[in-house]
């Protein structure tokens, strides 16, 4: 006899407003079926009604777990229609930003995939901790905590601090020591492990047919990265490495993410490294933009939670039509596929490895 | 590349036979006598991408394509709620909201809404 | 399942992370973007901060002041995102953000501040 | 005479029952706090002194709340199960011997005790089962379906106690752990008890029952808030319950130097309750079939084993 159970939209582990229908056969998942929009905004309209710099905040709203990710997403397209070329420490100073976004995000994610496993906040307590202290670093850059509205054309609205690099060594290293800690914390408690292994497998083929992004598709066995593949900013002169796992299951897509981490370390660190001097202040915010060059622009960047893509139709003050590509969004319509036959309290096992955002996927 | 609709089906099932096999994203533009739909697809192998792009007329109903591409699902239902572009050949479940109070195709540029939103 | 067991029992000899708000409070760094400040004498009610806002939260409104009555900035605090835009756009430098971040009303129409409100 | 044993009694009950009262409380507490530390936090701070009345202040907020039953629910039962349950748990622990012959001394104390202990989840699932919530239900089904997996172990690691002891009666048992605590005699035993009774107090990794990220709060979803008081003092007379067995039958129970018994009782049930909670900080949740697994293929043969090691080294 088939089952049907209505979870959400308010569950504890359903991150935010996600409704899902699921029709059960005994413990063993028959079909899922998302029903999403509880957050929708219409960021995508209310751009068009705005002038270039101003939605630049909204953008950052579309996914409030990386909000510097989207914003630097948003202006690479409008530097783009401008012709305008970043200055070369205004590249390492978003690369260094972003990578410690990235970071924040997949702490939280972590912490939270924890939650969805049935453990009682303590490596969300433990992962928030971390994060706060990534915020601190970025709130003294940009002066606020959790949007920072800080990219502007051309460059940052305000440069790092001068003891920034001090200050970041300091927490690098103590993310480091954490992150191990973490793995030990994690991947010698064998009933994790169980909870992983073998959990939501996704083949390598469905990965690239259901069009998943990010961690999920460099799960599958995917090489595919946009900081190398359409290298933007300096990623090129970094020693950049893809982190791909071949398995598939929650635990691979654990172990992307837990790598990418580490990457993200040594990426700060040999850009810290390479940073030339002089100066990285962009534009400031005129009420009257500079005169756009493209009708089109196509931007990719790698956001925390996968490829984000923006294409843009340009008009004199404002865009004509900017249609987001949001990573959250393809990888939720996978779920139906992944979860199908796993069993009930699988699903939050592989729903959480999917680190959704609702607001991205609603936008 | 720019092609007519009737021919979609055939060149995009050509393109993902080539290895174009990664749908990135369909998306629309509304150019007010006509609809422009571009689809952006990938090669895997080679990172190569590709735009397809088709004019529709208003009122024009457009060919499924999730037989090649499974991760059309939801892009062409968000594309038929926000652009009431009718997709042929599936049923298209409205994905977002499930009534836009009597207005419809929020992103067509004739939607209404109250100018107190407008800014700038 | 010994190790992890280990690592929690670490943790309860460290410090404590979280803070009893009221009581301490955060640091914040000079540039925080908290709630806004208006030095109503070198406002040149150029309307700028107005049109630059993304959000429709300032209008300028008449307001007495020394010099006569003038159209100053009234900020509607239930609609700000606290972006920034308009301190950055300000001319004269006359509305900043401070680092004052508390605001509670008990009435919905408290949120709105007038110009002198803005202190 | 008959007045005398009858006032004793009575006595006897109510002294008992500040006890439970007295470690629910003061459990309730360190759990919130030793959680909070282990998280970086301060867990409550401000009603009492180190937030020590937070949880009676939450009891009012919870008991002066409107009872809600919902309008699918079997009113009968949904509304005198949960107290049943709570009668259970209070009774087992009449059922417990205490030093100075408080408690009541039967002859078959651990028999009696592990029956009616298997009542628990029939008692939970009528609950989940009555609410007519389907989370509620899936609880309910899990409940039962969770006992089989544990209760063959826990038993069999409790025969192997008894049949060193020679006896069925609880003060025996306690007595001859006079020279060595049944924790360092038949370690595999105890390790088999100690999660075997995880599982029995619904503590993780075998909190399916109330699974807080699957089921919202499982058989407890529907109740009303006075209710939910009620499941919470159910859920730390059992956790009393728990400790009080793993001191009284592994740890040596109130036999101890220096200190009074009662004490030392008290002193190893919070120790054994601490590192539950330590547990409960540290591990994610078990899987269903994983459970059973794991209770059929590792648990079960473990006792097995131990039973026999114990027959073969210690019964003469």
């Amino acid at each position: 006899m088939l089952t049907r159970i209505n979870v959400g939209p308010i569950h504890p582990s359903t991150h935010g407003v996600l409704r899902l229908v699921v029709t059960l056969d005994g413990d063993t998942i028959v079909d899922v079926e998302p029903h999403i929009g509880f957050l929708h905004r219409g960021v995508e309209k209310l751009a068009e009604n705005r002038m270039y710099m101003q939605s630049e905040s909204y953008m950052e709203k579309i996914d409030y777990v990386a909000p510097m990710a989207y914003s630097d997403l948003y202006v690479a397209a409008v530097e783009e229609a401008m012709g305008i070329h970043p200055k070369e420490r205004a590249k390492y100073v978003r690369l260094i930003l972003l990578e410690f976004q990235r970071i924040a995000s997949h702490l939280l994610w972590l912490g939270a995939f924890c939650n969805d496993l049935g453990q009682i906040f303590t490596m969300f307590m433990w992962t928030m901790k971390d994060r706060d202290l990534i915020l601190n670093l970025l709130q003294d850059v940009t002066g606020s905590r959790m949007f920072y509205v800080n990219m502007r054309l051309g460059g940052v609205s305000i440069d790092l601090p001068p003891n920034f690099e001090e200050h970041a060594n300091k927490l690098l290293d103590y993310l480091e020591k954490r992150f191990k800690d973490y793995e030990t914390f994690l991947e010698k408690n064998p009933v994790f492990i169980e909870r992983t292994k073998d959990v939501g497998i996704l083949k390598r083929e469905d990965a690239i047919a259901l069009g998943v992004t990010g961690p999920v598709l460099r799960a599958s066995g995917v090489n595919f990265d946009v900081r190398r593949d359409y290298a933007y900013y300096v990623y090129e002169k970094l020693h950049f490495i893809p982190q791909v796992q071949t398995k598939g299951d929650s635990f691979a897509r654990y172990k992307v993410r837990m790598r990418e981490m580490k990457e993200s370390i040594k990426l700060i660190r040999d850009a810290l490294k390479l940073m030339p001097e002089g100066d990285a202040l962009g534009m400031p915010i005129k009420l009257i933009s500079p005169p756009v060059k493209e009708s089109e622009v196509i931007v990719r960047r790698e956001l925390p939670r996968g490829e984000g893509m923006i294409f843009m139709v340009t008009d004199k003050q404002r865009p004509y039509r900017l249609a987001i590509r949001a990573p959250s969004f393809i990888n939720l319509s996978a779920l139906r596929y992944i979860a199908k036959g796993a069993r009930y309290a699988d699903l939050f096992s592989i729903l959480g490895s999917l680190d959704l955002v609702m607001a991205d996927v609603d936008r | 590349m720019k092609i007519k609709k009737e021919e979609l089906i055939e060149r995009l099932r050509e393109l993902s036979r080539s290895g174009y096999n990664y749908l990135v994203k369909i998306t629309a533009v509304d150019y007010i006598d006509h609809l422009e739909v571009i689809y952006f697809i990938r090669n895997m192998q080679n990172k190569k991408e590709e735009n397809v792009r088709l004019d529709l007329k208003n009122g024009e109903s457009l060919p499924t394509v999730i037989e090649i591409y499974k991760s059309a699902d939801y892009y062409e239902r968000e594309l038929s709620e926000m652009f009431g572009i009718a997709i042929e050949g599936r049923d298209v479940k409205r994905l977002l909201i499930e009534k836009w109070d009597g207005l419809e195709a929020p992103l067509r540029k004739n939607f209404q809404w109250g100018s107190e939103y407008k800014s700038g | 399942m010994l190790r992890p067991i280990i690592e929690t029992i670490k943790t309860l000899g460290e410090d404590r992370f979280t803070t009893t708000f009221p009581e301490e409070k955060e640091r914040q760094p000079d540039n925080y973007r908290g709630l806004h400040r208006l030095d109503i004498e070198t406002c040149i009610s150029c309307g700028a901060c107005e049109r630059i806002c993304p959000n429709k939260t300032i209008t300028m409104v008449d307001a007495n002041t020394s010099r006569g009555k003038r159209k100053l900035p009234q900020i509607d605090l239930e609609r700000c995102l606290f972006c920034g835009l308009c301190e950055e756009v300000c001319p004269t430098r006359c509305l900043t953000l401070t680092k004052n971040y508390e605001y509670t009303e008990f009435d919905r129409r408290r949120f709105t501040r007038r110009p002198e409100e803005l202190r | 005479m008959l007045t005398d044993s009858f006032g004793r009694l009575i006595v006897e009950v109510i002294a008992i029952f500040i006890l439970i009262v007295f470690f629910d409380y003061t459990f309730g507490w360190l759990e919130r706090k030793s959680i909070a530390k282990a998280q970086f936090r301060h867990g409550p701070t401000y009603v009492g002194k180190f937030g020590i009345l937070q949880n009676l202040a939450d009891i009012v907020k919870l008991l002066a709340k409107e009872n809600i039953i919902p309008k699918n629910a079997d009113k009968l039962v949904f509304s005198t199960v949960p107290l049943l349950l709570l009668a259970l748990f209070i009774f087992l622990i009449y059922l417990l011997p205490f030093p100075d012959s408080l408690g009541i001394d039967i002859s078959v104390g651990l028999l009696a005790i592990f029956v009616l202990l298997s009542f628990a989840p029939l008692l939970i699932f009528l609950t989940g089962a009555a609410s007519g919530n389907k989370f509620s239900l899936i609880s309910a089904q899990r409940s039962v379906i969770m006992s089989l997996a544990y209760e063959v172990p826990l038993i069999l690691s409790v025969a192997a106690v008894a049949l060193y002891a020679g006896s069925f009666n609880i003060a025996d048992i306690v007595n001859s752990q006079a020279k060595i605590p049944f924790i360092v005699l038949m370690p595999i035993g105890f390790v088999v008890f100690f999660i075997a009774m995880l599982a029995e107090l619904e503590r993780p990794p075998f909190d399916l029952r109330e699974a807080d990220s699957e089921l919202i709060a499982g058989w407890l979803v529907d109740v009303g808030a006075p209710y939910y008081a009620v499941a919470l003092f159910v859920d730390y007379t059992r956790m009393f319950l728990g400790s009080l067995l793993i001191s009284l039958l592994f740890l040596g129970g109130w036999l101890g130097p220096y200190l009074p018994g009662l004490i030392w009782l008290l002193i190893k049930a919070f120790v054994a309750a601490v590192v539950i909670v330590i547990m409960r900080a540290t591990t994610v949740r078990m899987r269903l079939d994983r459970l059973m697994r794991f209770g059929w293929f590792w648990l079960l043969p473990l006792a097995v084993l131990n039973i026999i090691l114990t027959f073969m080294l210690f019964v003469k």
